[in-house]
C-alpha cells in the first residue's frame, strides 16, 4: 500500500515537472531540532543564547513553502564597540537546518535584514545573533508551510 | 451505548453476508445508500483513517475539517465538516457518498466519485479504467467515518 | 427514519448551494497600487454577452496572503520584474535573417505598447482564429524578423510577453468580441469552461465559479482570472504562462491536457480574458 | 543559463551619517542539490553562496547563503554613510562566477 501511495504521489510529482521547474523545495530527510542546536551551538562556541535584543519576523502562514518573507532585526547602537557581529538564521525541519548568515559593521547603521527562505514544510525559525561583546541572543517563531490542493 | 450497539449491528450484518468485490458499475444505490458493501472484507477503521488522510488516495482534507485528526494541517472547507459524520449518516449513506456522491447531491457536487467510472472526460492515460479507491479502501473509509460520532468531536 | 430526514435537509442545502454560485467570497478589501498606478482589483462584471456568473470581478490579488500581497504591490521586490527586463531587452535586440528588432518597427515601446496587453487575445484574420501576445509575437518573429517562433514556454517567450503586458498595468482587460468569428470562439470557451475532465470530475467553474472564495487545503480559490499572467509564482519561483497554468490546472483533475495554444486553449483563454473584462491588467502579477 | 539580471535600489543622494535602506534582487535558480531529475539523479548544487555590499572599499554587510534561500535572492538591509561614494554590491556564485553592481550616492 505505502509502495502504491508513493508510486501514484511520484506520477502526480513528475507531471508536474514536465509542465513548469519543479518546485526546488527539499525532498530528503528533514533535520531534527537536535541538529539545529548543534549547529547554532557550533555558531555560538557553545553559549547558550539570552531571549531579548533580536527580533524574528516571519508570517504564521507561509503560502508557498518555497518563498517565506523572513525579516531579522537587533537592538544595537551599531557603533563603537557595540554593535553586532553576525546573525545566524536556522530551520528546524529542514534538511540542512542552515539557512542563512548575516555580517554586520559599524557601517551597516542597524542590525536588520529581509530575505526569503525555504521551508520544507511547517517548522520553527530560529534567529541567534552573537554581539561584539561576545553575548549571544536568539528568537524563534513557528512559519505554518501551507498544503497546496488536489495537485499539491 | 445504544448508539454503539445498533452501529454494531449495521456494521456486522453486511458483513455476515459477504460474497464478492462489487464492481464499479455494478453498485447498486438503494434510495440514498448503497446498503452492501463493495467489498469481501469488512472495513477497517485503521486503514480507513490512513486513506483519508493520505493526500495520493482519499486526499479527504483537501476539502474536509476533521477534528479527530490532530495536527491536521489546512484542512479545506469546500465540503462540510466531519465532526460527528457518523451521527447524520448511516454507514449505507456514507458508502453511497463515497462511491459517487452524484449519485447523492447531484451533478453539480464538487466531490469526486472515488469508486465510479463514471468520471470526466480525458482521463489520464495511467488512471484509464481505474476508480480513485479501490472497493476495500471504500469499506475502510466507511468503517473510519462511522466511528466519528458526535462524542468524539472536541 | 431521522437520518433520512437529515439526509434530505443535507441534499436540499447542497444544491442550493451548487446553484447559488456567490456563496462565500471573503477576500480581502483593499486598493493595490503599483508604482504610483492604481490597479483595479473589483470590477462590475462585464454585462456582454448575457451570462456572467458574478456580479463583480475580483483579481487573484485579493485572496491572497498579506505577503505575497505587499510583493507585487512593490515593483522592486516583485522577481517578476527580472524577467520584465529581460523582455525589454529582448524586444530591443535584433534577431532573424531580416536583422530586425521589435523596436526596428515600433519605436516608443511604451507608447506603442500601452493598451495592447489589455486587448488580447485578438481575431487574426490571416489564420482565422484568435491570437495571444505569445503567438503574436510568434508570426512576427516568423513573418517580420526571418526568425525562428519561439518554442512554448522557452523563457524568452515568457519575458517578453510579461514586458509587452507589463506596458499596460493598471489598464483595465477589454477584448473586442465583434472583431470575425470571436463568438464563437467564446461559445467554445465557455464550453470548455464547464466541461468536466479527469478522474476527479472537475470544470473550471467546479472550483473558481461555484467555491470560490473556499478553500482545497489551503488553496483560496479565486475567480480564476487571466489579467496577472505571466505570472510569478512563489511555488515555482518563476513565471507561469497562462497556458501553463491551464494545463496544470487540467492535469490536476487526473486528465489528459491539450496542448498549448491548440484551439481548446485559445477558446478557454477568449473565454477567461472575457470573465475578467475590467481588471486592470497586472503581469506580472504574483502568486502562490 | 543566461548571466543573471541584477536590480539594486539605493537612493541617489543623502545626508551624512544617514541609515539608508538598500534593497538588491538577483536573477538565480538557486538549484538546492536536493532534487532529482526525471531520471532520478540528483541536479547538482549550485547557488549564490555569498553576497557582499561594500561603501568606498569597507565593508557594510554580508550574507552567507545555503540552499535554504529562495531563487531569485532578495536582500533588504541598511548602510550607513559618512560621505559621497560608490556602494559596490558582489554576489558569489558555486560555478566561480562572480557578478557585481555598482551605484553611486550623494552625500550632502
Amino acid at each position: 500500500m505505502t509502495h502504491l501511495t508513493r508510486r501514484k504521489l511520484f506520477t502526480l510529482a513528475a507531471g508536474a515537472g514536465t509542465l513548469a521547474v519543479a518546485a526546488n523545495l527539499p525532498r530528503t530527510a528533514n533535520a531534527t531540532p537536535e541538529e539545529a542546536q548543534k549547529a547554532i551551538s557550533e555558531f555560538t562556541g557553545g553559549k547558550e543564547p539570552q531571549s531579548g535584543k533580536i527580533t524574528l519576523t516571519a508570517p504564521e502562514i507561509a503560502e508557498n513553502g518555497n518563498t517565506v518573507p523572513i525579516s531579522i532585526s537587533v537592538e544595537s547602537e551599531m557603533t563603537g564597540d557595540d554593535f553586532v557581529e553576525s546573525v545566524t538564521l536556522m530551520a528546524e525541519g529542514n534538511p540542512n537546518p542552515e539557512v542563512a548568515t548575516f555580517l554586520f559593521t559599524p557601517l551597516s547603521g542597524r542590525a536588520e535584514a529581509t530575505t526569503r527562505i525555504r521551508l520544507a514544510k511547517t517548522q520553527n525559525v530560529v534567529a541567534v545573533a552573537k554581539m561584539s561583546d561576545g553575548s549571544v541572543y536568539s528568537d524563534r517563531k513557528e512559519v505554518k508551510v501551507t498544503i497546496g490542493g488536489c495537485g499539491g | 451505548m445504544k448508539r454503539l450497539s445498533a452501529l454494531a449491528f449495521i456494521l456486522a450484518l453486511p458483513t455476515a453476508a459477504l460474497a464478492a468485490e462489487v464492481a464499479p458499475g455494478e453498485v447498486s444505490f438503494d434510495g440514498m445508500a448503497v446498503s452492501e458493501p463493495v467489498a469481501k472484507s469488512a472495513g477497517d477503521p485503521e486503514a480507513g483513517r490512513e486513506v483519508f488522510v493520505d493526500r495520493g488516495l482519499g486526499n479527504c482534507l483537501a476539502c474536509h475539517q476533521n477534528s479527530e485528526i490532530e495536527n491536521a494541517q489546512f484542512p479545506g472547507n469546500v465540503g462540510p465538516s466531519m465532526d460527528g459524520v457518523a451521527s447524520r449518516w448511516e454507514p449505507g449513506q456514507l458508502r453511497a457518498i463515497i462511491v459517487n456522491a452524484k449519485e447523492i447531491f447531484g451533478p453539480d457536487t464538487i466531490m469526486p466519485g472515488f469508486y465510479t467510472l463514471d468520471v470526466g472526460v480525458d482521463v489520464a492515460e495511467d488512471r484509464k479504467g481505474e476508480t480513485i479507491l479501490s472497493a476495500q479502501q471504500v469499506e475502510d473509509v466507511v468503517a473510519y467515518l462511522a466511528t466519528l460520532e458526535q462524542e468524539s468531536a472536541q | 427514519m431521522k437520518k433520512t430526514a437529515i439526509l434530505l435537509t443535507g441534499v436540499v442545502t447542497l444544491t442550493t448551494l451548487a446553484l447559488a454560485p456567490r456563496v462565500l467570497a471573503d477576500p480581502v478589501d483593499e486598493a493595490l497600487t503599483i508604482d504610483g498606478q492604481e490597479i483595479i482589483t473589483t470590477a462590475p462584471a462585464p454585462t456582454e454577452p448575457e451570462g456572467h456568473p458574478f456580479d463583480e470581478v475580483r483579481s487573484g490579488w485579493l485572496y491572497r496572503e498579506p505577503d505575497t500581497r505587499s510583493m507585487e504591490a512593490d515593483s522592486f521586490e516583485n522577481p517578476g520584474m527580472l524577467a520584465v527586463e529581460r523582455g525589454e531587452e529582448i524586444w530591443n535586440t535584433a534577431e532573424g535573417e531580416a536583422g530586425q528588432s521589435c523596436a526596428s518597427c515600433h519605436e516608443d515601446a511604451s507608447e506603442f505598447l500601452k493598451g495592447v496587453g489589455a486587448s488580447y487575445p485578438k481575431w487574426d484574420e490571416a489564420s482565422g482564429k484568435p491570437i495571444n501576445i505569445e503567438l503574436f509575437i510568434n508570426k512576427h518573429r516568423e513573418e517580420k524578423m526571418g526568425a525562428e517562433a519561439y518554442k512554448f514556454d522557452e523563457d524568452a517567450q515568457k519575458d517578453l510577453t510579461a514586458f509587452i503586458k507589463n506596458q499596460s498595468l493598471g489598464i483595465p482587460v477589454e477584448i473586442d468580441l465583434s472583431e470575425g468569428d470571436m463568438m464563437s470562439w467564446w461559445e467554445e470557451g465557455k464550453e470548455r469552461y464547464y466541461l468536466r475532465t479527469g478522474q476527479l470530475n472537475l470544470s473550471c467553474a467546479t472550483c473558481h465559479e461555484q467555491n470560490n472564495g473556499r478553500y482545497i487545503r489551503a488553496d483560496h480559490l479565486s475567480q480564476g482570472n487571466t489579467n496577472g499572467f505571466p505570472t510569478y509564482r512563489l511555488k515555482q519561483g518563476a513565471l507561469v504562462s497562462l497556458h501553463n497554468r491551464f494545463r496544470g490546472c487540467i492535469r490536476d483533475t487526473r486528465a489528459e491536457f491539450p496542448d498549448a495554444f491548440s484551439d481548446e486553449l485559445m477558446a478557454l483563454e477568449v473565454y477567461t480574458a472575457w470573465r475578467g473584462g475590467g481588471l486592470s491588467v497586472e503581469t506580472p502579477a504574483v502568486r502562490q | 543559463m543566461a548571466a543573471p539580471r541584477i536590480r539594486v535600489k539605493v537612493p541617489s543622494s543623502a545626508s551624512a551619517g544617514e541609515v539608508i535602506t538598500i534593497k538588491t534582487l538577483i536573477s538565480h535558480e538557486m538549484e538546492s542539490g536536493q532534487r532529482k531529475d526525471k531520471d532520478g539523479n540528483t541536479i547538482p548544487r549550485e547557488i549564490i553562496n555569498n553576497f557582499t555590499c561594500e561603501f568606498n572599499g569597507t565593508k557594510v554587510f554580508e550574507c552567507q547563503l545555503d540552499p535554504a534561500i529562495s531563487s531569485n535572492p532578495y536582500f533588504e538591509f541598511y548602510a550607513k554613510v559618512p560621505e559621497s561614494g560608490t556602494f559596490k554590491f558582489t554576489w558569489q556564485d558555486d560555478n566561480g562566477e562572480t557578478y557585481t553592481e555598482e551605484k553611486d550616492i550623494e552625500v550632502s
